[in-house]
């Protein structure tokens, strides 16, 4: 299990939630299942999205592993200059 | 449309050209000549990216007439280098790593080499005011002094 | 658009007067050019007067300089004897754009393009310089300050070109000074420019001051009430503070994107008493 | 890092990463031979110009080309027309490339011809009439949000809206920014389920011209505020700037009647130009090939097309080539400045100097279109802060402006120009010095970021202790003159990067690399192969290739280039080395893992290898047509982990308090790179990023007039530091190493321009007593703010004590 922080704008799409617990074990399956426990959150998902765990940032990782207890952040896609 | 027929001298060798009245040097360099080593940023005389010296004296070519260089020398970056050997400023802008990007380097090669040829001495403070007319965006002008300065010693001492 | 470049000052009017469409002398071009590609000018004849000999010369004349029309503000700056007797004039020559501006840019053109911001025009008005104009109907010559008219504007007839400036001798004990503000340290136009041109008896006491200024008006201004405030004294804090407070009052500026009103305002009495101050310690030799 | 990259073992001796080689690509620039976007010809080329919308606000009823047709030497004309709607991803760069039902801001780009010379094509644009219905339109970011401002887009609603408007702060601010809703309606209303941003919850019921808003933060910031003695809260503004490189867009584009493209031109991402054009023209991305000219800059301003797919539909009309260049005041009219911005910075402390709470609500307007950085300036705002309660709002904003493209760490430095200065503000009122103040509250390794992830290791500490130990901390000060500081941040990224290593038969190296090299990146790539082939820096030569030679590689972006392809091109070495030593084992009939590869030379080992004389790399490649073939090494990946770099900055200013006019006199930047691969190129990163924001901080604005058009579109009044306005810039690199890169580098590329605009800001207010709270800093605010100081006898009133 994971627990997934979203980022302000996320979380009110979320019915406000801020932390959610999902069974992932790569992005992939953390995308995939966020979008069909919160059907409003998959446009934003599909856009892109940033990934972050345990403070390293990925911005598309599909089997980047998530190991169990790690801290994962949903940010906005960064884009630079 | 009158064409203006204009015979000159352009880094040393005897050229002729047509151009329109109101075609500026810069144009008749880059889009007749194929010396496409002068660039133009702005078109209005405030980057110096376009510089020639014209009988000697630094100009921007975007705000001369290609028919005013008739009977006279223009001088443009392509005719700095001595064959393949490079003048001291353009070995040590690059030893000082004095240009990123790059397109502004032409401009300040021109002008670094008229004001050594005026003044072979300069302060730090003479060269950045020199040099005001040349504008870079990627390098902050340090190296770009560093460059010249270093290039000014060389040269007085192979004097 | 036609391009002439006559060797005789007769064949420049004669070809300026027969033109029935847009007519333009080219000296350095640097404000013509920059007009022509904005399309904010669009001309049928451009007469180039760079190969008419004597206007390429700075001849002296009765103590003072002759400038030629087609003289670059750079050779200004490498005539020391014009230096010496002028700096104030050739320092103001010498601010226009950059160095590449300069080696083209004439203190005609300047004078010509009628910019309220021109910077060599309020040292030449200070200094009191002469405009020499050649025209279908001869010779005439007339203050610098009463060439530009407004904005771009100047006095000129049709088929008159400016020959040449004529800066007059000095007495013992002159000096004059040229400054103005500008938000960088090189190529902005000036938001203020303050020119001042000053001679002292032998006790040191003022008597004659001319105090011009730019950009605070639709044209230079020759601010009298400035002059006289420095006139009978010997420059000391109170009369530079008068200088100042006349020389902000004779603004009429505007707020544009280089400046406001109240700064140019503020602006210009600064830079009048510090060219004042220039411009005194030139006169007593300091 | 993948997990088949190793990292060199700590404290590993370079042989030539880290020294100060000459570029390989030096020459031909400093002898002018180098082409950059507008140096291309080609036969029978024509000349393309755009005709641009005067009104900053217009619908377009019709555009009627027929006399610019008939006129001679015309070739000819596109419009909107001539680009279908298609994937409604492309939905924005299709209308920003040529307006469609509406003009959006003046210089929006309405029509385009292509005809045999500049002069024809000039004269063709006057013959094309547009009968435009002119609309109001709003150019600030502020009056953009009121309920009364002219809406640009019928379909644009605030997304990211809080939970329940039904609070009073939030319906009041629903209000404000016209979203007129009633909760009870909320519920019933079907139209709430599907929307352009999706979801069910709450927006904006009206079109608005706020896109969206963004929030980011941790712990309850009233709660903060109310443990703090001292509570500082100011609105800052800036205007919006522009990237200023000195080499305008240009192109030059064939479409051949058999479906094949070229595109030839400046840009920071050929296969982004690639993809795109591709896309608004309907063409299979294999039609289109894309080469990258030399880049006379760029700092992110050319990471989206503007000409390209035009001048394609050209050339597919007149069945020519056409070239397109804009000139100065297109640059300045049509392409992409960033955001200007109001910021709200709220910040308490203790007595002690610990921050309690700090709240930040920022504005910005991306021009035209959706998509300001604000999410990233809110995410950027307290980064460099370890804090238990923070909050960072952010609204995305259009206005009737060119649609915003990325400036150098898009965002940043407009959030840390407010946060910094009120950081040193509360230094001062408590009489803590500011490094002091920024070292008690100083994020590092374990401390909960302000957007989110917890940090892993950080150099911010190191860049801020080695203030305190330069030289210039310390240094006195003349009269008039002030000293100010300021920290900075950037994410950095990595993305997608592809690299091929081929071996030639003198055993020299092709590196074929897909990032545009804009500020020396070839270099550091030669030293990055060499060093791990293990052979001469001048035996390798790196090249960009186009878009047809090598798999697809994201812009050059994010300070990515040196960190992404870096990484490709190391483990594309790698990959070629694991080849020679097959060959090497195949030559000496041993087997391959008893070959090792040491400085530049295949070497047997272990016991049983037998003792082979060493094979260099020319040995190896001069036989390989006969053990197999040519030799290459390839690397593809999508890079993660390129870690952050943070920067300290130190500013010495004089203000002239007769005429407002402020001077740098001393300026020093001392920046965390994790490994300096060519200490020059790092060096001039880091003078440039605070050039461009000392450029930001004291002149360069965006003027514009009641009439939503631009006053200054030019280098006369934009007006960017020349050489006589800026001291040396002094530079120390720290090398704090990235664990996600094989060599520990850090992309360094954008930190520098972050910390320029607070650091001048809190120089000024030490050198001149005013709190300057408005960008640029140009004399005439400065002289008023000291006036305003001398008038209310030295208690400034700064007007920032509203609320928003």
């Amino acid at each position: 299990m994971v627990d997934v922080v979203l980022w302000g704008s996320l979380k009110s799409v979320a019915g406000g939630k801020a932390k959610i617990e999902v069974e992932a074990a790569n992005i992939r399956q953390l995308l995939t299942r966020l979008g069909e426990a919160h059907p409003a959150l998959k446009p934003h998902l599909e856009r892109g999205v940033s990934v972050s765990i345990d403070g390293r940032i990925y911005r598309d990782a599909w089997f980047q592993p998530i190991p169990p207890g790690s801290e994962v952040y949903i940010l906005p896609r960064l884009a630079g200059g | 449309m009158t064409s203006v027929r204009v015979s000159t001298t352009i880094n040393g060798d005897a050229v002729e050209y047509l151009c329109d009245a109101e075609e500026t040097l810069l144009d008749v360099l880059r889009d007749r000549l194929g010396l496409t080593g002068s660039k133009e940023g702005c078109g209005t005389g405030d980057c110096g990216a376009c510089s020639v010296t014209l009988d000697g004296r630094l100009v921007c070519s975007c705000l001369v007439l290609g028919a005013e260089a008739d009977g006279r020398k223009v001088a443009t970056i392509e005719g700095i280098a001595n064959g393949d050997k490079l003048h001291p400023l353009q070995q040590k802008f690059l030893e000082h790593a004095a240009l990123q990007c790059g397109i502004c380097t032409p401009g300040f090669l021109v002008a670094s080499k008229a004001l050594l040829e005026k003044n072979p001495n300069p302060t730090e403070t003479e060269i950045r005011y020199w040099l005001a007319g040349n504008l870079c965006r990627c390098t902050g002008y340090d190296k770009i002094v560093r460059a010249v300065t270093s290039a000014a010693a060389e040269m007085r001492e192979s004097r | 658009m036609r391009y002439e470049a006559p060797n005789s000052i007769d064949k420049a009017v004669e070809l300026l007067a027969a033109e029935k469409g847009q007519a333009f002398v080219l000296a350095g071009g640097t404000d013509l050019l920059v007009r022509m590609k904005s399309g904010f000018v669009e001309p049928d004849l451009v007469v180039d007067v760079k190969r008419i000999e004597p206007l390429r010369k700075i001849t002296a004349e009765k103590g003072g300089f002759r400038i030629g029309a087609a003289v670059p503000a750079a050779e200004l700056g490498e005539n020391s004897a014009l230096k010496k007797l002028w700096p104030g004039v050739v320092e103001a020559a010498n601010l226009i754009g950059s160095t590449q501006i300069q080696g083209r840019a004439t203190m005609v053109g300047n004078m010509c393009n009628a910019s309220p911001a021109a910077d060599s025009v309020p040292a030449l008005v200070a200094a009191g310089a002469v405009a020499t104009i050649v025209g279908p109907k001869g010779r005439r010559d007339i203050p610098v300050e009463e060439v530009g008219t407004a904005p771009g504007k100047t006095s000129l007839a049709k088929g008159e070109i400016v020959e040449s400036l004529y800066l007059p001798a000095r007495p013992a004990r002159a000096g004059d000074a040229y400054l103005r503000f500008i938000p960088r340290t090189e190529m902005d136009i000036a938001v203020v420019g303050a020119g001042v041109s000053l001679t002292l008896g032998a006790d040191g006491t003022c008597t004659a001051a001319r105090v011009s200024l730019g950009a605070v008006a639709a044209r230079v201004l020759l601010v009298k009430e400035a002059g006289d405030a420095i006139i009978g004294s010997k420059l000391d804090e109170g009369a530079l503070d008068k200088l100042a407070a006349a020389a902000s009052a004779a603004c009429k500026p505007i707020d544009d994107k280089r400046g406001t009103k109240d700064f140019r305002i503020q602006v210009a009495g600064v830079l009048a008493r510090r060219a004042a101050v220039i411009a005194h310690g030139r006169a007593t030799g300091k | 890092m993948p997990l088949d990259i190793k990292p060199v073992a700590p404290g590993h001796s370079f042989t030539v990463v880290g020294t100060r080689p000459l570029r390989p690509d030096g020459l031909d620039k400093v002898t002018g031979r180098a082409k950059f976007g507008a140096d291309a010809t080609a036969p029978g080329m024509l000349i393309g110009k755009v005709l641009r919308s005067p009104h900053a606000h217009a619908r377009i009823r019709s555009i009627d080309a027929s006399k610019a047709l008939a006129l001679p030497g015309v070739k000819a004309v596109v419009t909107r027309d001539d680009f279908k709607e298609g994937d409604p991803d492309f939905r924005d760069v299709l209308r920003n490339i040529m307006a469609r039902d509406k003009a959006l801001y003046e210089g929006h780009a309405v029509a385009a011809v292509a005809a045999v010379s500049a002069i024809v094509a000039r004269k063709a644009l006057k013959l094309i009439k547009v009968d435009y219905q002119v609309l109001p339109h709003v150019t600030d970011v502020e009056q953009a949000m009121r309920a009364d401002a002219p809406v640009l887009h019928d379909d644009m609603f605030t997304a990211g809206l809080e939970e329940a408007p039904d609070n009073a702060a939030s319906a009041a601010k629903a209000e404000e920014f016209g979203h007129v809703e009633d909760a009870k309606e909320k519920e019933s209303d079907p139209h709430h389920g599907a929307s352009l941003t999706g979801g069910f919850r709450p927006q904006s019921k009206k079109p608005s011209n706020v896109a969206k808003r963004h929030e980011f933060g941790h712990g309850d910031v009233e709660k903060g505020f109310a443990k703090a003695d001292i509570v500082i809260e100011r609105k800052f503004r800036t205007e919006a700037t522009h990237q200023g490189y000195i080499e305008p867009h240009a192109c030059l584009a064939n479409y051949g009647s058999d479906g094949q493209g070229e595109l030839w031109g400046c840009t920071q991402g050929h296969y982004m130009v690639r993809n795109v054009s591709a896309q608004l023209l309907g063409m299979d991305v294999s039609k289109l090939r894309v080469t990258a000219s030399e880049i006379g800059g760029g700092f992110g301003g050319k990471t989206t097309v503007f000409l390209e797919p035009v001048a394609l539909a050209l050339s597919r009309k007149a069945g020519k080539p056409v070239k397109m260049v804009m000139n100065r005041d297109e640059v300045f009219r049509a392409s992409g400045p960033t955001s200007s911005a109001t910021i709200w910075v709220k910040i308490g402390c203790t007595k002690a100097g610990r921050i309690t709470a700090a709240e930040t609500e920022l504005k910005l307007q991306g021009g035209a279109f959706a998509g300001s950085p604000v999410d990233m300036a809110a995410m950027a705002a307290f980064a460099c802060y370890d804090l238990e309660n923070v909050k960072a709002v952010g609204w995305d904003v259009v206005v009737n402006r060119p649609k915003q493209a990325a400036y150098r760490a898009p965002g940043a430095p407009i959030s840390a120009f407010g946060v910094e200065s009120v950081i040193d503000e509360l230094a001062h009122k408590i009489g803590m010095d500011p490094l002091d103040f920024r070292l008690k509250n100083a994020a590092k390794e374990g401390t909960k970021s302000s957007y989110g992830p917890t940090y892993g290791p950080i150099g911010l500490i190191p860049t801020l202790e080695a203030v305190k130990k330069h030289p210039h901390y310390k240094a006195p000060l003349k009269a008039g003159q002030g000293r100010g500081l300021a920290t900075g941040f950037w994410f950095n990224f990595g993305g997608q990067t592809c690299v091929s290593l081929n071996i030639n038969i003198d055993g020299t190296v092709a590196l074929a690399l897909g990032t545009p090299d804009i500020g020396g990146s070839r270099a550091s790539m030669c030293q990055m192969a060499a060093e791990e082939l293990g052979i001469p820096y001048d035996k390798v030569r790196a090249v960009v290739a186009d878009t047809s030679s090598l798999g697809f590689n994201d812009v050059t972006e994010g300070s990515r280039a040196t960190f992404s392809s870096g990484l490709a091109t190391i483990q594309a070495a790698r990959d070629a080395i694991g080849k020679l030593c097959g060959r090497a084992a195949q030559m000496w009939g041993i087997s391959a893992d008893a070959v090792v590869w040491k400085k530049g030379h295949a070497k047997p080992s272990g016991s049983n290898a037998g003792n082979f004389e060493p094979l260099s790399l020319a040995d190896i490649a001069k036989v390989a047509a006969n053990t197999g073939g040519p030799i290459a090494g390839h690397y593809e990946v999508n890079a993660e982990g390129a870690g952050v770099s943070f920067s300290t900055h130190i500013a010495d200013v004089e203000v002239d308090r007769e005429t407002g006019r402020t001077l740098i006199t001393r300026y020093t930047v001392i920046q965390d790179a994790g490994k300096a691969i060519h200490p020059s190129y790092v060096e001039g990163q880091y003078q440039g990023g605070a050039a461009q924001g000392i450029g930001w901080a004291l002149n360069e604005e965006y003027i514009y007039g009641e009439d939503g058009k631009l006053q200054n579109p030019g280098f006369l009044d934009y007006r960017i530091p020349v050489a006589s306005d800026l001291p040396m810039i002094d530079t120390v690199i720290l090398e704090i190493p990235n664990p996600g890169h094989p060599y520990g580098l850090r992309g360094v590329g954008e930190t520098s321009i972050v910390p320029p605009l607070a650091a001048i800001a809190n120089a000024v207010s030490a050198a001149a007593g005013v709190r300057m709270l408005e960008l640029p800093m140009s004399p005439p605010k400065i002289l008023k703010a000291i006036g305003g100081q001398a008038a209310g006898k030295g208690k400034s009133k700064e007007k920032g004590g509203s609320k928003r």
